[in-house]
């Protein structure tokens, strides 16, 4: 019994005194906050990895208006709306709700040429939801879908992202 | 004796600062002793269950995250088998060791997290800094793996969505090796402390039966002496192949069961993480990491329940398919929805700061609660 | 004051009456102390703790207002005075507003007998132990009063809390201060400090080892006292919400922290006027600038400063350092640790007194090397701390 | 102990009994045991030395359109390590099932979670409320004829899709 009672004076002396020296070894360690937005050393979005998916992005010249991203969507925040045209299908709409997006990714995985895309953004916060939505047509005009070309079948899907992504590099400026 | 005392009811929640979220206890107390806490729980209800009945397989997933947000590499993974065993699928061994490794790094994460918690919850605001600021590096990895800080959606039906990106392994075995000295620094700030010990050993004892008989699951029913690890006993993925052993709760403090063993076996369990991850870094073939899946996912009219060890335990995922593109019932068995129930029978008679206490070192999410 | 006043009477307000103008210059003077002296000293403290805090876990802390984010607590008390001052629709009106003001008056009366060095003190009362422990014991009536006047449950657990919790913890604390006075044999905290010297041997710190156990008995109960981590089960944030202060919003809340702060500051004072010496400074470096001027003043106030800054500073760090005891664990500690130990120095001491009249300086030297050496060691197991961990973050390592 | 031995032991307990085993094409056989029988079942599943399933790890409530209910039970063995899938088909009109809450104690909130969500009726139950939806919400929202109410409380359950209009 009398040896518990100094045994706890003892274990409190010495585990608050561990504690201490824990602590105070901290403050001598370099801060790990990140001043975000103003006093980072470089800005965020170049700090943010390659796959981050943080807003989807379409390059519509690459487009082929399948679909497929809009089946994929499991809450249906994707809405493409196809006309036709003399010219043949065109797309009257490229729509998608950012606000109900959940940035699982899943559209960008069924994708043929990897038109629709994350890019590494996040600062596109907005005071309603209107704003949250992201339109890949312009209202009023029309867009013509990309057209794989055709080629040896082996080949088909890796030239088709290559001269997709040429094709995006082209396109950038106007964009 | 003499003096007359009224009870006083207390509503602890849905907003207050230990919950974690948003749960409700109706507390009978008198003074600081309680005589009841009657959880309520339902406020984050968003019947993921009931979308799982709407999405296609594939689409569901996302979902999963979201039924345990700190553990969603797990959530995910319990998913995908529960899937692929009705589809009869096999997937590439690479897959299937990154899924290891996604779920022990996430592992890391919900524990570490939840040691904090308990710091935090009996008073010490430092060791949840300190344990956040670890949290973060993994975090950084998880980002870089697949994407995403919080909500993975890593694993895909068929095998996992992403490789490893260039430089993953030495990363992250960096980091472990980092984060081995913060493990042995926080043991010495917090459960070497004798506060916390005072505070957590005898607090919330759940015996060996009653730990069954609620079907306690993961850390929690292995801190009640239940040498049980789904990874061990009922194995799935590559654990057989992982050498690693299961920690039980000694009672070195208290009783056996007691708030303090559900911290010690998180934080053995950290470190048995932290060996799998290199096991797991050493052992990773090539490969594919996604196999062949059928365009669309069918499977055949049947229904399958799977177990999985999640951070906070064995999570059942049982799916029904009436061979249609949607699941014809999902059933998510979490494990903190068995840890509330609990509460009510352990915490009669315990004084208002001990039920803290003893709910922080349950490690429940609310989410995985209601899903 | 009373010359001041009829110095202010004779030269400005000739047409007033006297009891006027005193009555002006007593307002007045709250007035300038208040915003002069207090609130600027209040937020200084709350700004190193703040940072202190952050540090500790490898965090910066304020840093955006004025340099290194000094004026925070300006920004902060601006804030709070515009903020909307609720009241509760089920509380006790007049005992919720006036419970703020009476916590702090508790505190800050404390501050007319703390002696800033050898002259400057407002009041060297013959009872100023006395009065400290006196005024100090005010604040549990303001924290009732908040607690049951805000008509919370939470709140009222807290004020419940406060109440059991300081009034076990003054019985310790004049326990442990007694073995000062005892030595001294004088309850004026002046001649507490006169009758020590300036050098550690000369301090009652290391006079004897009683009172080398009192003053950490002191030191725990004070900081009991003050509702500090890991004692402040009246306002634990994860139990009881906020406790006494939960339905407090604005100004009057501010005040609540102004009296937590002041109390850090007395109880540094407190501490080192009873062990530490004061604001004794050494002969030859009081000569070297002329022992009447006022640089000599200014010298022994630095002293002082310094002896409390390190007190406060391990209060702050030891708020952020270990969990908060339960209820029952606190008054434990209080009746079954604190009280008998304290009970045992105070005999101690009674008898070393009797038995050494001049003190023994082999005990004393053994207390201060015993000290240093524990000192050392604790700075070479932070430095090893140190070493072991590598805590930077990198931020996100793929890039 | 493999399926077919489970299922073999329980029927020669429970010989008079209409007990069959069904495997599915895919995924894991189950039992059908008759809704007024649960509990002795249960009883004699947990008490019986060679099954021993000392655990109930999980019970839910299926729809089994058009007209009934479903609840299964999944058992488990912490000493045998094995388990088994029980299943109890009542008629929606009158989904009446024996609560197993004194021999599972965990029963208690997953019977409650189906009373909720499927609106399975579970007789002799302590405590059977609403546990995820408000006391006051109409209707078992698992269920596959569920309509859901337009508002709740003068709150509205739907928002207008965005991208609509």
């Amino acid at each position: 019994m009398s040896s518990g009672y100094f045994n706890n004076i003892k274990e409190a002396t010495v585990s608050l005194f561990n504690g201490f020296a824990i602590t105070l070894s901290n403050m001598f360690r370099k801060p790990v906050t990140l001043q975000y937005p103003d006093k980072t050393p470089r800005s965020v979005t170049d700090l943010m990895p390659e796959r981050s998916r943080s807003w989807l992005k379409v390059e519509m010249p690459i487009c082929t208006a399948c679909l497929n991203c809009e089946k994929a969507c499991p809450i249906d925040c994707i809405k493409i709306t196809t006309e036709k045209d003399p010219s043949g299908r065109v797309m009257s709409g490229f729509d998608i709700d950012m606000a109900k997006c959940m940035y699982c990714g899943l559209c960008t995985e069924p994708c043929p040429t990897g038109a629709i895309h994350f890019i590494p953004e996040f600062e596109r916060a907005s005071f309603s939801l209107d704003q949250m939505i992201s339109r890949f047509v312009p209202e009023g005009e029309k867009v013509v879908p990309y057209k794989v070309p055709k080629k040896d079948k082996d080949e088909e899907k890796n030239s088709a992202k290559e001269e997709a992504e040429d094709k995006a590099a082209e396109a950038e400026p106007d964009a | 004796m003499g003096i007359q005392t009224e009870e006083m009811m207390l509503n602890m929640g849905p907003q207050h600062p230990s919950t974690h979220g948003v749960i409700r206890f109706v507390v009978k107390s008198d003074g600081e002793v309680m005589t009841e806490a009657v959880p309520d729980v339902g406020y984050l209800h968003r019947s993921i269950e009931k979308i799982g009945e709407i999405c296609e397989y594939n689409g569901f997933m996302p979902y999963t995250d979201r039924a345990d947000y700190l553990s969603a590499m797990n959530a995910n993974q319990g998913y995908a088998m529960v899937v692929e065993k009705l589809l009869g699928l096999e997937i590439p061994e690479r897959a299937e060791y990154l899924r290891v490794i996604a779920a022990e790094l996430n592992r890391i994460i919900s524990h570490i997290l939840s040691l904090g918690a308990v710091a935090m919850d009996i008073g010490a605001a430092t060791p949840f800094v300190l344990a956040l600021k670890e949290r973060e590096k993994v975090n950084d990895l998880m980002e870089a793996l697949c994407g995403q800080r919080l909500t993975y959606s890593y694993v895909r039906i068929g095998g996992v969505s992403y490789d490893m990106p260039p430089g993953f392994i030495e990363r992250s075995l960096k980091f472990l090796a980092d984060f081995e000295p913060f493990m042995d620094e926080f043991e010495n700030l917090v459960p070497e402390n004798k506060i916390f010990i005072e505070r957590t050993a005898g607090v919330g004892v759940i015996t060996r039966e009653d730990a069954i008989a609620y079907n306690l699951v993961g850390p929690n029913l292995r801190a009640s002496g239940v040498d049980w690890d789904l990874r061990r006993d009922m194995t799935y993925s590559v654990y057989p192949k992982l050498q690693f052993e299961v920690p039980v709760g000694v009672g070195s403090q208290g009783v056996v069961g007691d708030s303090f063993d559900r911290f010690i076996v998180r934080i053995k369990e950290i470190k048995q993480s932290i060996s799998l991850l290199k096991q797991c870094f050493a052992q990773i073939p090539e490969g594919d990491f996604l196999g062949e899946i059928p365009r669309v996912m069918k499977p055949a009219v049947g229904e399958c329940y799977v177990r999985t060890e999640s951070s906070r335990g064995d999570m059942g995922y049982y799916l029904i398919s009436d061979g249609s593109k949607n699941a014809f019932r999902v059933r998510i068995r979490t494990g903190s929805f068995t840890s509330m129930s609990i509460i009510e029978k352990i915490s009669r008679g315990m004084m208002l700061a001990d039920l803290v206490t003893f709910i922080a070192s349950l490690d429940v999410v609310a989410p995985e609660i209601d899903r | 004051m009373e010359n001041f006043a009829i110095h202010i009477h004779e030269s400005y307000l000739y047409g007033l009456p006297l009891s006027v103008v005193n009555l002006i210059v007593m307002f007045g003077a709250a007035f300038v102390v208040l915003l002069g002296f207090v609130a600027p000293f209040a937020g200084l403290l709350s700004f190193i703790e703040r940072r202190i805090a952050a540090r500790i876990q490898c965090r910066i802390g304020p840093n955006r207002v004025g340099p290194q984010g000094l004026l925070q607590f300006l920004a902060d008390g601006v804030k709070s005075l515009f903020k909307e001052d609720l009241i509760p629709k089920v509380a006790d009106k007049p005992l919720f507003i006036i419970a703020p003001y009476l916590v702090f008056l508790g505190m800050f009366t404390s501050f007319v007998v703390l002696p800033f060095s050898s002259q400057w003190i407002v009041a060297d009362l013959n009872v100023g132990i006395l009065y400290l422990f006196a005024t100090a014991a005010i604040t549990v009536v303001g924290l009732v009063m908040a607690g049951w006047g805000s008509g919370s449950k939470w709140s009222m657990l807290g004020g419940m809390r406060s109440a059991a919790q300081i009034i076990s913890y003054e019985i310790p604390t004049g326990l442990a201060a007694l073995t000062a006075i005892l030595l001294a044999g004088s309850l004026s905290l002046q001649e507490i400090i006169a009758a020590q010297g300036p050098h550690p041997w000369q301090w009652y710190f290391f006079d004897n080892p009683f009172t080398f156990i009192a003053f950490f008995i002191l030191f725990v109960a004070l900081v009991a006292e003050g509702n500090r981590a890991p004692f402040d089960l009246p306002e634990a944030e994860t139990e009881l919400v906020s406790g006494y202060n939960t339905e407090y919003s604005g100004m009057r809340f501010l005040f609540f922290f102004f009296a937590e702060w002041a109390h850090l500051y007395v109880l540094g004072a407190i501490l080192t006027t009873l062990f530490l010496g004061g604001w004794q400074v050494p002969e030859s470096l009081l000569a070297s600038v002329g022992a009447e001027s006022i640089a000599a003043r200014i010298l022994e106030l630095v002293f002082f400063q310094l002896k409390i800054y390190v007190l406060v500073f391990l209060v702050v760090q030891l708020r952020w350092t270990v969990p908060r005891v339960r209820m029952d664990q606190m008054m434990d500690m209080c009746w079954k640790y604190l009280v008998p130990i304290g009970f045992f120095c105070v005999a101690g001491v009674a008898i070393w007194m009797m038995l050494f009249p001049d003190g023994v300086s082999f005990v004393k030297y053994l207390l201060i090397a015993f000290s240093s050496a524990m000192v050392l060691y604790y700075f070479y197991k932070v430095y090893r701390n140190f070493k072991d961990s590598r805590a930077e973050l990198e931020l996100n390592p793929f890039v | 102990m493999n399926f077919n031995n489970q299922v073999s032991r329980i029927k020669e307990k429970f010989a008079d009994l209409e007990i069959k085993s069904e495997e599915s094409q895919a995924g894991d056989p189950y039992v059908w045991v008759p809704a007024n029988k649960i509990t002795e079942v249960l009883t004699f599943l947990r008490d019986d030395e060679e099954l021993a399933f000392d655990c109930l790890s999980n019970l839910t409530g299926v729809d089994a359109p058009p007209d009934d209910l479903d609840v299964v039970y999944h058992m488990f063995s912490y000493n045998k390590q094995h388990s088994l899938t029980l299943k109890v088909r009542v008629s929606k009109s009158k989904p009446d099932v024996a609560s197993v809450e004194k021999l599972y104690p965990t029963a208690n909130w997953q019977e409650r979670e189906a009373y909720d969500l499927i609106g399975v009726n579970f007789t002799g139950h302590s405590d059977l409320r609403r546990i995820m939806l408000p006391d006051d919400w109409v209707g078992h929202p698992l269920r596959k004829d569920y309509q859901e109410e337009e508002e709740y409380r003068g709150i509205d359950t739907t928002r207008p899709n965005l991208l609509e209009m």
